[in-house]
């Protein structure tokens, strides 16, 4: 009989983080502030006491060489998963990252690995402001060879981390900061899904809902609410960045008849959506009804202050309106919204989240 | 080395200058409870005397670059308090128009040019400031009119950029100066579980830097090590290198005290404390006669009113409108 | 009366370069390799001569650094055009590109600018190999405050590196090495068509055909020898990638029937195209007749290899297979792909492109 | 320093190395103008005794990283020749199924992991390897049983991850040595265009290494240098580096000669011709009568016979297929 525990999406990666330490005396887990006291939002809380200095540890800060460094590691057999607590930090290790981890096992015809995780954050809220909250997942998710995630709930946050350090492949695993707080099953027992195919969150029958990451999170808001008034979405996790399940979201358009809303969380320009929107219309030409919508930030950086930061980020609302405008239900929008409305600021996952972090 | 220390009248004022900072700060600090600042915040209280002591070295002709943590240097160098304290609150009178709050500080008229949170992002913007700088200069007679500054962290020094920047500036012989703040943390982690034992202002020596370490938490002595490396600098000697030991009091980021979290030894932070840069140079002052308490609770008095001042002016500030949000992606 | 000469592509950057630097005291030009005695396959001929030492200069091997540096020069006043021999090595200055160049005009409010010209070269060709044949048009493209171009002809060639330089805003110049060779009309007198929109290189009526850089003229190839079979192809160069002219190309398909084929010199995973071909959906949902074609690499690294490297790369040969399917006509496309045959090595684009380069 | 010279049977067997590297190159050289082995190849003809000199003290478990200069690297490690002929060549024999040609090359067997050539790509990947192997070794009486060796040129200094690489190598006190062969220019650019008067090893002494300069073109002394070195970091002593002074005859990349392209100073490359590291072992082995005229012409047929072999074998190779090319993207 399984054991379901409730967990929060933080503790998920804390719990594939512990138990992949405890299966592979050659796993690594080595970041800036790794074993500080605030272990990486509680990530890691625990885990240098119970396996030691020498294999959970924090590092100098120089993110292009340790990531090399890391690749060398992995080389030599070791599984290093190496975190920044920004994904922006990351930006400093593209040459690695691209250049050698993606491109090693291919480059020496198979003849070596690299078994390398990389876990970077996407910091949305409290004025990180245009250097520490940016959205990069569709600029590594195009590079042939690095597997990138987003994994959305609690569950595939434990089975993508704990699949990601057993792949013998380097693994890109971006965390939004706002999914870390929410609680969800996990399964353990249930073997993981591997590192592919969209999640289903929701069946229903008169939109599609692609969506990515934390866009996931407001789009089962929306979802739930829409119910409401008899409208019934079906919600995609589109959680694998680098291997569209394109085949999903046409099974899925081909029950809700053509009706697609792709819900993602970076700038228009920088969205993965468009990969999924040209995936989609290049292998079933004639599965949209009407023309789709993509929902993504506005194509400039985040600008720090809360006041206009807050508008920067569509949510819920946004994914409403664009359901309902597809419709032709807009007479709905705003009760539905008025529904949606909530009085936290909109720089805050929730209550318990406040400055500085 | 000998330190030669600075005028009477000097020392004053950068006692003042830095208790500026520090009573700023600390307002900062008291009023970021509120949670209307809501940006990440690095507070530098305990390592006043580098900014100030730098500084005052510097004319409105000279540049400085900055990272997260740069209150201080903008203060110092002139940046304007009110603007910075709008920019903390997010209003379009910020010296940023709130786009960057506490960690993206600008005032060109003080010659601020700029700070930003990627550590080591402005290290080599400051040498190429400083290369353009020289270049516009070529042909004076006498070296380089302005110098360029750039502040930064021991925890900045392991980027790789710092390296390349050093060759480059030793190089092409620019009128810049590495100022390393070297409070042996990097967020929490000690100096320790990233660098070996051995002298960074080594390193830049062997870059060919001008390179040379001091007491960070008194002002006399940053004073008058910058002045030689300012001197040099103008002079056309290259690029000047001081690695200054200090140590951050708050916690690394926010308005909090946090040394009950350990990562500090036993009675570090007390210690340092009893090194505070302020409370040396006041001893000073008061032991060589050049103040007296009654000057000094004057400059208190003037403080908080210009401080309680610029809070009013930011609090009144606008907040940037939606459209707005949308200008100046390009130029 | 315009005078109109005729030069390559190679010879039409350096006249770019060396009128600005007739006309911008403060332009510099450095990168590796800019004044030695091959002075970026001639890109640089003589430069150094004619405007010192000071201007056009050699740098260390320091991407990273180097292009902080010459962000800072900027701010400054001066206008650095910095030189990468392949697009590969900008990838150790994404941090700089991103984090500072991209954004510093945002946030620092529109106080101040960055000038800044960034030229790179896709390496194809001669066993270049993973690492020095990448092209990350797609990756570049999607930063916003980046504006990133690709000229294909030689008159876009000046006339963007004039545009590039003049602008306050950085700008990433990708070269093609296999355009450096082909001649092309230069008129200098004409005005600059600045840094946006698409050129139209041939009109057709039967395909549109939206290609990128190097593509371009592979797909003016695939329309001259179709003309001669009474197809008649419509050839969009699409040059700016930053700034995709969708409006372009869904005014050609208006005119086209709707029959739409992209083709990008990059793996398909990275390419722009699945933006351009989202982008047009989104904007204009019906303008498609029938599923449109992307002609892009495989999703793998080029291995150095010419006996598969010749493989990895479509063209003409490609592109004319998705049209004639396109209309129906496959039957022709045996006839069409001979004429299109020649005996040069693929890993060659001319005879007087030999090794090693 | 003292050079302890290597016994004298060594010297003969360095040579010999020596001499297989140069003969390889040269028949590379020879056969490239075929425009058959289509892809970027640097040869290492004058800098041939640093490769030799060092990898003489390495074991097969030790390994080897290298860069876009790779040959000379590979094959003293012991990497398979008519492999590499095979890669340059594309065929699917080749050490790296022709997916790399010159740049990419592998022995796993021999321990020579890997040379790319992104210009210092491979530093930050040895000392990941480095460590990697002191993990698995640690708790073992006696320091390191293995150690790593990565191999750059002066250019590759200039890069930000070499600074980044030897802080962490420090710090981990990594059993790795750092071989940085300057012949004075990265392409055709002098180091006076991009580094500043000073030394090179001296900023890795700095940093922390035991660092040491020396004449690369002098097996004998880059094999004591290396002896030392190796041995210090096999027990335990930490990172080791050696900046060896040499000079590249031909073109930076390609099979010609280009003194014609006047980038090297006059009579630069004629003066190092004459300091051949070749020419001057054969000159003591002759002096000191450790060998003669037969025996050294019987070494040269030896290897113009072994290379003749492994072109015959490579030149037999098989295409790699168009199915092949799509393997192996994941593991
Ligand atoms: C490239 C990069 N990596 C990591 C961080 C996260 N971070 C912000 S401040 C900081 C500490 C920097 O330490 P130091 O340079 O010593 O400055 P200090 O905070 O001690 O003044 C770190 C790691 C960052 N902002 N940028
Ligand atoms: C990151 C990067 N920048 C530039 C190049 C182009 N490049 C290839 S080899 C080379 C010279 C390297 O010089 P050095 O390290 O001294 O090695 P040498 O060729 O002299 O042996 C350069 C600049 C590259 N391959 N990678
Ligand atoms: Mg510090
Ligand atoms: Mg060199």
């Amino acid at each position: 009989m399984h054991e379901v525990e409730m967990m929060t999406y933080g503790e998920a990666i804390r719990e594939a983080l512990d138990d992949a330490l405890a299966k592979y005396p050659e796993m690594l887990l080595i970041g800036e502030g790794v074993p500080d006291p605030k272990t990486i939002f509680a990530t890691t809380q625990g885990l240098r006491e119970k396996y030691g200095a020498e294999r959970v540890l924090d590092m100098p800060l120089a993110e292009n060489g340790m990531t090399g460094i890391c690749i060398g590691a992995a080389l030599a057999g070791m599984r290093p998963v190496l975190v920044h607590q920004r994904i922006d930090f990351a930006l400093l290790s593209v040459d690695q990252l691209v250049n050698n981890a993606a491109k090693w096992h291919y480059m020496f015809d198979g003849q070596q690995k690299v078994p390398l995780v990389i876990r970077v954050i996407i910091g949305r809220g409290w004025g990180q402001g245009p250097q520490h909250s940016q959205s990069l997942q569709g600029m590594f998710a195009q590079v042939p060879g690095l597997k990138v995630v987003m994994p959305t709930t609690a569950g595939d946050a434990y089975h993508f981390m704990s699949a990601a350090i057993a792949d013998n492949n380097p693994v890109l695993f971006i965390e939004h900061r706002w999914l870390h707080h929410i609680m969800g099953e996990v399964d353990k027992q249930t073997p993981s899904a591997g590192l592919d195919g969209a999640a289903l969150l929701r069946e229903g029958r008169d939109v599609t809902l692609a969506a990515f990451s934390h866009m996931s999170i407001e789009a089962l808001k929306t979802a739930t609410t829409l119910a409401e008034h008899g409208i019934d979405v079906e919600v995609l996790d589109m959680r694998c960045v680098s291997s569209l399940d394109v085949q999903r979201v046409a099974a899925s358009l081909a029950k809700t008849g053509g009706n697609l809303v792709i819900a993602d969380c970076a700038p228009e320009m920088a969205s993965i959506g468009h990969q999924l929107l040209s995936k989609l219309v290049l292998a079933h030409g004639h599965c949209l009804q009407q023309a789709p919508r993509l929902i993504a930030y506005p194509n400039h950086p985040v600008p720090t202050s809360h006041f206009v930061a807050n508008h920067y980020y569509p949510g819920a609302e946004q994914i409403v309106s664009a359901v309902l405008d597809m419709l032709d239900r807009s007479e709905l929008t705003e009760a539905v919204i008025g529904a949606l409305q909530s009085d936290l600021p909109k720089d805050q996952p929730d209550r318990s989240f406040v400055g500085p972090f | 080395m000998t330190v030669i220390s600075p005028a009477s009248a000097d020392l004053k004022q950068l006692y003042y200058q830095m208790l500026r900072i520090r009573r700023a700060e600390e307002a900062i600090a008291r009023r970021y409870a509120e949670q209307q600042m809501r940006c990440p915040t690095h507070l530098c209280i305990g390592e006043e005397a580098i900014a100030v002591g730098v500084c005052a070295h510097l004319t409105n002709q000279d540049k400085v670059f900055s990272n997260h943590r740069g209150h201080g240097h903008y203060l110092a160098k002139g940046g304007d308090l009110p603007r910075l304290l709008a920019e903390l609150y997010g209003f379009a009178e910020g010296c940023c128009g709130g786009r960057g709050g506490s960690m993206h500080l600008t005032d060109l008229a003080a010659g601020f040019i700029a700070s930003t949170p990627i550590v080591g992002g402005t290290v080599p913007l400051a040498a190429g400031y400083a290369w353009a700088e020289q270049m516009k200069k070529s042909g004076a007679a006498q070296g380089c009119a302005s110098v360029v500054v750039i502040f930064f962290g021991d925890g900045c020094f392991e980027e790789g950029v710092m390296h390349e920047t050093m060759n480059f500036a030793v190089l092409k012989q620019l009128p810049l100066l590495f100022i390393c703040e070297n409070n042996q943390y990097s967020v929490m982690t000690p100096l320790a579980e990233r660098q070996p034992k051995r002298d960074i202002y080594k390193i830049a020596a062997a870059h060919g830097l001008h390179a040379i370490s001091g007491d960070g938490n008194r002002v006399d002595e940053v004073y008058s090590l910058a002045q030689a490396a300012v001197n040099n600098a103008r002079n056309g000697l290259g690029p000047q290198f001081l690695e200054l030991h200090t140590h951050r009091w708050p916690e690394h980021c926010g308005p909090n005290e946090d040394d009950d979290l350990g990562y500090r030894s036993p009675g570090e932070l007390a210690e340092w404390k009893l090194r505070c840069p302020l409370l040396q140079t006041r001893q000073t002052l008061l032991e060589a006669q050049l103040s007296d308490d009654a000057e000094l609770t004057q400059m208190e008095t003037r403080l908080a009113e210009e401080i309680e001042q610029a809070f009013t002016w930011a609090l009144q500030g606008t907040r940037p409108t939606v459209d707005s949000m949308r200008q100046h992606l390009y130029a």
